[in-house]
């Protein structure tokens, strides 16, 4: 099969160039067929690569495919080739197999669109850049989908480009990204200075070859910057500290684009290349602090900002990276796995969540502001249904998806090998945070589902269930978000259960030398079990109270106790609703003095110093110059008899040596 | 044939000039027939280019196709010409953009019609022979050749401001390039004071031993002509203001070729000639670029006319082809000539599309346009095709141009590629700002209204553009196995550290001692 | 015999400064004749009688008429007194400046005596017959080439002084 | 004693009046007396040159020199004439059309 | 010491200065040919003059290049002398003479004023010139100086009804006198030192130890006053752009050119030859002295380095803020001077090559360029600034593509002839090491190519202002400028010829005995 791993982003991009080119005259039934089908097929390959690997024995699981030597000057040599390994296999079906899902769900969704050919080429585009994000055998066919993802989504956020304020958010999403592709560049390049290579199979043996030749000690600066370079590459695309701002934003796109690139797959390339690098960041711990810190204030962060959203897709927009910030958490305390493991269930939950809301905007004619909503469980049973189901699993209650994975990284945290001390303080802010989000996204259930309808007349005629297509993959995607979390079963629970953590096992030949590093750098502690026992059951408390504490405030419609709330702590009120006002201060600090300055320098240095002063004052110092050389030749006979005895004298005074 | 190929393709488009010459252009018929005469002979002049690609033998140090006739004997001045993997790609490209250029115009210039052609081809000419000069002074000839149809292309079909365009763009090339031609003498004097033999031939020079004092002086003159032409940071200001006022068609040649003269100076002669010198203004250059990739990003950005818009972003381009110059690493030099190429393509295709609406509305504000993605879909296809290769895309051109220089700079200077690798960043904000106000929002102004899509000529000339971004893309190795060898030597050859210079000396040993070894270099594409 | 030169050298020189500072055209004519005279007195005590001869009888005789021709052709006798300012500075400068391109010609052709001794004069020394000889044997060519000059000369003040041409 | 100095020194003054009257005048007429001066200066040095060398070379010279003396003036005052004729002025201070 | 002897022998004369006599006869042909057509009308006597004069021009051209480049003894009588360099000078002159006349016929048809005098003062103005460059006597030198700029002084008043060309002629005049008198005090004492005025004699001369002598050099800067006034050279060029203003458009081009091209030549011949060490490289034993004159050369270079410098610099300056055409091309002719001083200052082979091509290639466009100038005016005076000179291009494309061309060869841009004689003339400046003045020189170029291209931009930039009526252009006229053209073109693409001519001509300096 491995031959036939080019076929996975292939078969997207054909779509897309169908698409592309001929979309606006072949009608919709074919702009479908083709976007879903070359989908659907590259998810079948997909498949079919995945069983491949799965034949073969665990030590030989590294499909590699060089389709040519794509660049290669001198020491520098980068190949276009993909490698499907455990952790790629992971990634690829949960890219293609949403995608495919996402791609039906469109065809309802999108249906009235005027661009539906171009929502599809845009679409097919985005997996197409995807898969050759997660195929890619080293970094820089990895830098190709990952700056392909980012214009994918410019173009999607910006789909509907007639608002500005589209396109706006489209741009901004793109240059926040390109700031943190800054860092991954230099990243690379540093990576590429220290290993001389760029090739996951040649970089990550050396890593570990050079650690246990001695030449990198643990912890060395060079490893650092390369983990918190390529950290900073994450934080724009996965929209971290200080690089989240753009994500919320890129609600103003389609919701399936939201669902397929801003919740399930794109926003999550960090955490996979993170887990991808995994070595470099285990020989780099104080990086490793770095990102569970910013991962850990993100998640809280956006938490709370959560809670007082209003628009269903930005409340959604603000989970997600919050959950994001658990998968960094998952993956900084170098749990890798179990960030892998979230970034799936997540998958599940987020896309269905989002196609949820999708489904209700649908019925809302487009309305997206919860204060007009209430109510809608009995006019649209299964998107009810399917919600409430990736609510649970978001909430981190057992036994739906979301528990298992959260709980793992949580555990993790708590358990964190370099630093078990600011593990728990990464515990108690994680645990702090899914009280939190289980808080919210009870607000948006109850707020949306339950109580009265609050919107106009017309939008309550309008309500309807949404049709098969976009319903089917609602409930596919609940089902995977009540299943999903089972692959991933901790031993404890496991133990109990009888099930075995097929994800860890499957994974672990990935992340094996990471796991030799640490054995061999820090003692190993063992934790009881009651410990773990009573972790999750705290954790699972803390969720159970956030949903009650929501349900409290929002069933019960406790009189006027939001507003009351709001005007006893007006300060935090504003600064939360207004989201700690980090747009405007980016505007204030970032935005405003480039712009001047660049205006400074247009005005200033190049048109009146260069230009001014420099060019055409040379200029006019000829000119000047000349007029006044000229102002000489004043037609008088006189003068010029002057001048030429005060050539004469002058040659005199010279020859008679009286210089 | 091949014995002569290069001058085929140099003066080839002097052939065309004449009949042009005779043509009235009073009736529309003239002009058609005008207008066809000088694309086809741009066209052969690209066929003919090609056989040099079939005959082109990459692993081959040196020079290939060498043509060597006395000129001015008593001077030792020669018509000197070959090619190498250096100037290669930079002479196709010439000639691949030239009938591009030739189809832009069609209906863009309307008035003095045979001038214009006239002008183009010389200017074909003297840019080819600029890059196949192997003799300090034919190189020269050619250099200052260029100035007069490029005047003439900027004052007289320009906008409003033309002639103080034109003025300053000739005045600022002359003023360097003069200089230079003083060091030329200079240099050679010195080289016949250390060897007795009076010449011109670049081969030659190189290496000769001059005084530090004059080494760097003498480099300083060069770089300051090439400088120019680049243009680096302080020198930059002619390079807006020509953009702006020039047609189309000059802005594309001026673009996508003239500034390439500028580092092909560089890479060629200022860098080779002079390695001390060089060395001794590395850190300088190494800055200046720096400050120009960001300074031209920056004020790219508030532009509010396109061209100029596009005009810093050459500044900032360009910075990056210097910066990968002069780290001196083979990724450097090789991405630098590939940005080169790049630079040409994506650049000239970006004025082109300006030309394009430029001919439908008469203005290129940025203010004047909005929502145009809705009228005319595929021009904006295409325009962010364009864009998304000048912000360097991955699978487009600019970023495989762009990564290999941070790459090459980030080996020997990693604060050089910090600063300039967030280049990158301001290139996304002022191109995909510029993307947004023009193409997307509501069709604002009712002129846009009824804006026609690209013709069947406007893809004619477009399209093959777009391609050549994706070839590059893809598929770079193409383009670079050109290089490799010669830049290996010249790599070689600019290291101030005492290793001996591989290919040169050994070429120009081989004309000068035996000529059947000349036979043989020269005969190897059989 | 020092005193007949210094006689003569002393009116030359003075002669020479009324030229140049005389208000009245007429008489810097006038002052010019006398420098005229005093030099052909000079020319005389040099042992070229021939060249004094000529001195009087073409500089003072027929160059000087001219000028004072033209000059009472042109101007009334008494020069128009007229602001002096014109062109003030430049004249002053000039002056300056000519004044010390004499001295620095006077300085540096100062030591000439010490190159070239006086020698002996042969017989005959400045008599015509020597003097033809001279001028018409090595001196033949620049002869005829001055006729020529003289010829153009003609033609030119002619069909310039001519009024209806 | 005289010698060959004085009357190079002489020479040169006279010179030097010639060539001050040239720059201070502004009388047309005394202009040209006073390239007549500097005439005459040569003149008087190449005969003093002549008695000192005792060489007859000087004097012909001289004879040369009022020849070309006399071609001068002669088109210089034709040329004045026909100038005048324009301006009405021998003032050369207020012939200045032509200047910058 | 030379063995010239005086015996007079008129075969003799014929060989060496033929082509003196050829234009002395054609002068006096003229003369009674002029007497002899009175009935006929003015005008078409004087164009019958015209063609004799061209005529003449060729026999003596013809003679030159045919006859005279091949001489083995080259000195006649120790005044006149026909060695390479003279010849390649005087052909120099003779062509730039029959572009002259040939423009002249046109230029007086179209300004209304035929004269017979015209063209008798012409040819005796080149035969004064040709007289002067052969001279190697530096009294000769002086008369046929004189002949030359009498006949040019009242050239330059031909336009009698015309204000500004007496006026012109005036001041060139009185200035000329002036700078005549220079010259002539410096060769009284040049003569009282050495006792002789023949160049060869003096500089065995001096070289016996009297070129230390400060008379010496004050008679030396006395002679190069003289002659920069005739080469308007910084600071004696003060009277070049009043006179050029006023002159009649040819007559303007014959004094930038003949003239100076005279003057450059007699200058380049004194100071080699009698203040340089050329004579050395003769190999004759009788030279063996003049080596120390090598001595002598250092107190002069630093003087024509400075004036070199401030000739480019102000000629190009001032040119700059010209709106008259006229005027700036006299300006530019005063930078030109600058550029072919180089020449001199580097006094090796490649200097005075490099002075001998200039000149050739400048007579060839500064001519071209007034022609053009005065096809356009019409009428002297017609249309002379830089606005009449909008948007003609369009309109008279030939008159404006020659002009261009003519004005791209004065700024020094390849593939034109006045690109490879700046070429020259720096490169020998700077084999001497004179890099800086070399590089400040080059400097003023790129100001000088902005005021020509100025003209340029004018012509096919800017729209008319005005309308302009040109002079019928006859076919003579337009032949020559076309062929000026083609000659500058060539010269740039092929200049070896010329050089190696210029070359073996300046080599022959060491012959002057």
């Amino acid at each position: 099969m491995e031959n036939l791993i080019f076929l996975i982003p292939l078969l997207p991009l054909l779509g897309f160039l169908i698409n592309g080119i001929f979309g606006k005259r072949i009608g919709k039934s074919a702009i479908s067929w083709i976007g879903c089908s070359s989908v659907g097929f590259s998810f079948i390959v997909a498949c079919g690569v995945v069983l491949d690997l799965l034949s073969r024995p665990v030590d030989d699981r590294q499909l590699v495919q060089v389709l040519w030597s794509w660049i290669a000057v001198a020491d520098f040599r980068v190949d276009f080739a993909f490698m499907v390994d455990q952790l790629s296999a992971v990634m690829i079906l949960v890219v293609t197999g949403i995608s495919f899902l996402i791609h039906i769900y469109s065809t309802g969704y999108m249906h009235d669109d005027e661009s539906y050919w171009r929502f599809f080429t845009y679409l097919n585009m985005f997996v197409f850049f995807m898969n050759m994000l997660v195929l890619g055998a080293n970094y820089v066919v990895m830098f190709v989908g990952w700056e392909g993802v980012g214009l994918a989504s410019y173009l999607l956020i910006g789909f509907w480009y007639k608002g500005v304020s589209n396109a706006v958010a489209g741009k901004k999403a793109f240059i926040v990204n390109r700031i943190g592709d800054f860092g991954f560049l230099l990243g690379l390049f540093l990576m590429f200075v220290t290993f001389g290579s760029l090739s996951y199979l040649e970089v990550f043996p050396k890593a570990q070859l050079f650690f246990e030749q001695g030449r990198i000690a643990l912890d060395s600066p060079v490893m650092i910057a390369i983990c918190i370079l390529l950290f900073i590459g994450a934080t724009g695309k996965s929209a971290q500290i200080p690089l989240y701002v753009w994500l919320p934003d890129a609600m103003a796109g389609p919701t399936p684009v939201s669902a397929l690139i801003h919740a399930a797959t794109m926003v999550t390339a960090g955490v996979y290349m993170v887990a991808r690098s995994n070595i470099l960041y285990t020989l780099a711990p104080t990086a490793l602090v770095v990102l569970v810190t910013v991962a850990a204030m993100t998640a809280l962060l956006a938490a709370t900002i959560g809670i007082l959203q209003n628009d269903i897709k930005k409340v959604l927009a603000y989970s997600t990276v919050s959950q994001l910030g658990y998968m960094f958490i998952g993956v900084g305390v170098t749990a890798y796995w179990a960030g892998i493991f979230h970034l799936m269930t997540h998958a599940f939950f987020k896309a269905c969540l989002f196609l949820c809301s999708g489904s209700v905007i649908h019925a809302m004619g487009g309305d997206q502001d919860m204060r007009n909503m209430g109510g809608l469980a009995k006019k649209m049973p299964v998107t009810y249904a399917t919600m409430l189901v990736a609510t649970f699993a978001i909430a981190g209650i057992p036994p739906f998806a979301g528990f298992f994975s959260k709980d793992e990284i949580l555990w993790k945290a708590f358990t964190f090998p370099y630093f078990p001390a600011y593990g728990k303080v990464i515990w108690f802010l994680g645990t702090l945070g899914a009280g939190i989000t289980a808080f919210y996204m009870f607000r948006l259930i109850f707020l949306t589902f339950h109580g009265e309808f609050r919107g106009t007349e017309h939008q309550r005629h309008h309500l309807h269930e949404s049709p098969v297509s976009m319903t089917g993959p609602l409930v596919v995607l609940a089902i995977l978000s009540f299943f999903g979390g089972w692959l991933g079963v901790s031993p404890l629970i496991g133990h109990e259960l009888g099930l075995s953590n097929l994800l860890e096992h499957f994974l672990e030949p990935v992340f094996e030398g990471s796991q030799h590093i640490i054995a061999s750098t820090v003692p190993q502690h063992h934790y009881p079990h009651a410990l773990e026992w009573t972790l999750m059951g705290l954790s699972v408390a803390v969720a159970g109270s956030g949903i009650i504490g929501a349900a409290y405030v929002y069933i019960r419609n406790f009189p006027g106790l939001p507003a009351r709330l709001a005007q006893a702590y007006d300060l935090h009120y504003r600064l939360v609703y207004n989201k700690y006002y980090v747009d405007e201060v980016y505007e204030l600090l970032v935005v405003k003095p480039i712009y001047y300055f660049s205006i400074f320098l247009w005005k200033v240095v190049d048109v009146f110093v260069i230009d001014g002063i420099g060019i055409n004052g040379q200029a006019w110092l000829v000119q000047r110059g000349g007029r006044f050389a000229g102002s000489i030749h004043n037609g008088q006979v006189q003068t010029y008899g002057a001048f030429m005895l005060m050539g004469v004298v002058a040659v005199l005074w010279y020859f008679l040596g009286l210089r | 044939m091949d014995t002569l190929i290069l001058t085929y393709v140099t003066f080839l488009p002097l052939l065309g000039v004449i009949p042009i010459l005779f043509i009235p252009q009073g009736g529309e018929n003239g002009k058609k027939v005008i207008r066809w005469i000088s694309f086809v002979t741009s066209i052969l002049v690209f066929i003919v280019s090609l056989r040099i690609y079939a005959g082109f033998d990459p692993s081959l140090c040196g020079f290939q196709f060498v043509e060597r006739h006395s000129w001015i004997p008593s001077y030792g001045i020669e018509y000197f010409m070959g090619l190498d993997g250096l100037s290669f790609w930079l002479v196709l490209l010439t000639t691949f953009l030239t009938p591009i250029t030739i189809l832009s115009t069609w209906t863009a210039v309307e008035k003095r019609l045979k001038e214009f052609h006239i002008s183009i081809l010389v200017l074909e000419t003297a840019m080819i022979g600029s890059f196949l000069a192997l003799d300090l002074f034919l190189f020269y000839v050619f250099w200052e050749l260029m100035l007069i149809p490029m005047y003439l292309i900027i004052g007289v079909w320009g906008g409003e401001r033309r002639i103080y365009a034109a003025i300053k763009f000739f005045l600022f090339t002359a003023v360097g390039s003069l200089l230079m031609l003083v060091c030329i003498i200079g240099l050679v004097y010195f080289h016949k004071e250390a060897t007795g033999e009076l010449t011109f031939n670049l081969l030659n020079l190189y290496g000769t031993d001059l005084p530090r004092l004059y080494e760097i002086l003498f480099f300083a003159a060069f770089a300051l002509a090439f400088a120019i032409k680049v243009p680096m940071f302080p020198l930059h200001t002619w390079l807006p203001d020509a953009h702006v006022e020039a047609p189309t068609a000059g802005s594309v040649i001026l673009a996508g070729i003239l500034l390439k003269m500028g580092t092909y100076g560089f890479l060629r002669f200022a860098m080779p000639l002079f390695p001390e010198g060089s060395a001794f203004f590395t850190p300088t250059i190494i800055t200046l670029s720096v400050i120009g990739i960001i300074y031209g990003a920056l004020v790219a950005m508030v532009q509010p006319d396109i061209k100029k818009l596009v005009a810093y972003s050459s500044v900032s381009h360009l910075g990056y082809c210097m910066l990968g110059l002069y780290v001196l690493t083979p990724q450097g030099v090789e991405g630098s000539i590939l940005q080169m190429v790049n630079h040409g393509i994506s650049t000239g295709a970006l004025f082109l599309l300006v030309g394009v609406v430029y001919e439908r509305r008469h203005t290129r504000l940025i203010t004047e346009y909005g929502g145009i993605a809705w009228v005319m879909p595929w021009y904006s296809t295409i325009f962010m095709i364009i864009t998304l290769s000048s912000i360097g895309l991955p699978t487009t051109n600019g970023f495989i141009g762009e990564f290999m220089i941070l790459l090459g700079t980030f080996k020997v200077n990693k604060l050089a590629a910090v600063i300039a690798a967030s280049g990158v960043i301001l290139g996304a904000v002022y191109m995909l700002w510029m993307v947004q106000r023009v193409f997307f929002g509501e069709v604002t102004n009712p002129k846009n209204e009824h804006l026609k899509d690209l013709t069947a000529r406007e893809y004619a000339y477009l399209l093959p553009l777009v391609a050549c971004v994706f070839w590059i893309g893809l598929y770079p190795n193409f383009f670079l196995d050109k290089m490799h060898t010669s830049v290996r030597s010249f790599i070689a050859l600019v290291e101030t550290s005492p290793c001996p210079k591989p290919c040169y000396q050994h070429l120009h040993g081989s004309i000068d001692a035996s000529p059947s070894l000349k036979l043989s270099l020269e005969g190897h594409h059989e | 015999m020092d005193l007949y030169f210094w006689i003569f050298a002393v009116m030359a020189v003075a002669a020479g400064l009324f030229t140049i500072s005389s208000w009245e055209p007429l008489s810097s004519a006038l002052g010019l004749l006398t420098v005229f005279i005093a030099l052909s007195a000079l020319y005389l005590h040099l042992h070229a009688p021939l060249v004094a001869i000529f001195q009087v009888t073409i500089y003072a005789g027929a160059i000087l008429v001219l000028i004072v021709f033209v000059l009472m052709l042109l101007v009334s006798p008494g020069e128009r007194m007229r602001a002096i300012q014109e062109n003030a500075s430049y004249r002053v400068m000039g002056g300056i400046l000519g004044l010390s391109m004499l001295g620095l010609l006077a300085a540096g052709t100062k030591g000439v005596s010490d190159l070239i001794c006086a020698r002996s004069l042969p017989q005959g020394f400045g008599h015509p017959s020597g003097f033809g000889d001279m001028m018409f044997r090595e001196y033949l060519l620049h002869f005829e080439v001055v006729s020529v000059l003289l010829l153009v000369a003609l033609i030119g003040a002619i069909y310039l002084a001519k009024k209806n041409i | 004693m005289v010698t060959l100095t004085h009357y190079i020194v002489l020479s040169t003054i006279l010179f030097g009046l010639g060539a001050i009257g040239f720059a201070v005048r502004r009388n047309a007429i005394i202009l040209f007396m006073s390239i007549e001066l500097m005439l005459n200066a040569v003149n008087l040095s190449l005969v003093a040159f002549s008695r000192y060398r005792a060489e007859l070379n000087g004097q012909v010279m001289v004879l040369f020199i009022y020849a070309v003396a006399a071609a001068e003036v002669a088109v210089g005052l034709a040329l004045l004439i026909s100038l005048f004729r324009h301006v009405r002025e021998v003032d050369v201070t207020r012939i200045n059309i032509l200047k910058g | 010491m030379s063995d010239y002897g005086y015996t007079f022998s008129m075969d003799q004369l014929w060989q060496i200065a033929g082509g003196q006599i050829i234009l002395l006869i054609a002068g006096l042909l003229l003369i009674g040919l002029d007497l002899a057509w009175m009935g006929l009308d003015s005008e078409r006597r004087t164009s019958r003059l015209g063609w004799v004069t061209v005529t003449a021009l060729f026999a003596a051209l013809g003679h030159v290049v045919y006859r005279e480049w091949q001489l083995h003894e080259v000195v006649f009588m120790g005044v006149f002398s026909m060695e390479k360099f003279t010849a390649f000078l005087t052909a120099t002159v003779l062509m730039a003479g029959i572009i002259a006349s040939v423009l002249s016929l046109n230029y007086l048809h179209n300004n209304g004023r035929a004269r017979g005098e015209y063209y008798i003062l012409l040819i005796f103005a080149l035969y004064g010139t040709v007289a002067m460059l052969q001279s190697v006597d530096l009294l000769m030198m002086f008369i046929c100086l004189e002949i030359m700029s009498i006949g040019v002084y009242v050239l330059a008043a031909y336009l009698k009804d015309d204000c500004r060309s007496q006026e012109g002629a005036f001041k060139y005049f009185l200035l000329g006198s002036f700078g005549s008198a220079f010259f002539l005090f410096g060769l009284a004492l040049l003569y009282g030192l050495t006792g002789t005025v023949n160049l060869t004699d003096m500089a065995v001369e001096l070289s016996r130890g009297l070129f230390t002598r400060p008379e010496v050099l004050v008679s030396l800067a006395l002679l190069m006053a003289g002659l920069f006034f005739k080469m308007a050279m910084v600071p004696f060029h003060m009277w070049t752009p009043d006179v050029y203003e006023g002159s009649p458009a040819v007559v303007t081009g014959f004094m930038a050119t003949v003239v100076k091209a005279g003057a450059f030549g007699v200058f380049v011949k004194v100071l080699t030859v009698a203040f340089g060490p050329i004579l050395y490289e003769s190999g004759q034993p009788a030279f063996a002295s003049t080596f120390h004159l090598a001595a002598l050369a250092a107190y002069w270079k630093p003087v024509i380095w400075w004036i070199s410098l401030l000739t480019m610099f102000i000629g190009n300056l001032v040119a700059v803020s010209q709106t008259n055409v006229k005027r700036m091309l006299a300006y530019s002719s005063i930078a030109h001077a600058g550029y072919m001083a180089l020449g001199i200052l580097a006094g090796n082979d490649e200097g005075r090559m490099g002075v001998l091509f200039y000149l050739f290639t400048y007579s060839l466009m500064n001519l071209g360029a007034f022609g053009v100038l005065f096809l356009i005016d019409g009428k002297e005076r017609g249309a002379q600034t830089l606005e009449d000179y909008q948007g003609l291009g369009y309109r008279f494309p030939g008159l404006s593509f020659l002009m261009s061309l003519f004005l791209v060869a004065m700024a020094g841009l390849p593939p034109t002839g006045g690109f490879i004689a700046k070429f020259y003339v720096f490169s020998a400046a700077i084999k001497e090491g004179y890099l800086l003045l070399a590089a400040l020189g080059i400097l003023t170029s790129a100001i000088g190519a902005y005021y020509y291209l100025r003209v340029i931009y004018m012509l096919y930039m800017k729209d008319p202002v005005r309308e302009v009526e040109p002079g019928p252009a006859a076919f003579p006229a337009l032949a020559v400028l076309i062929a000026a053209a083609i000659a500058i073109i060539y010269l740039g693409v092929l200049p070896e010829d010329l050089a190696v001519l210029a070359d073996t001509a300046q080599r022959s300096l060491a012959l002057v005995f």
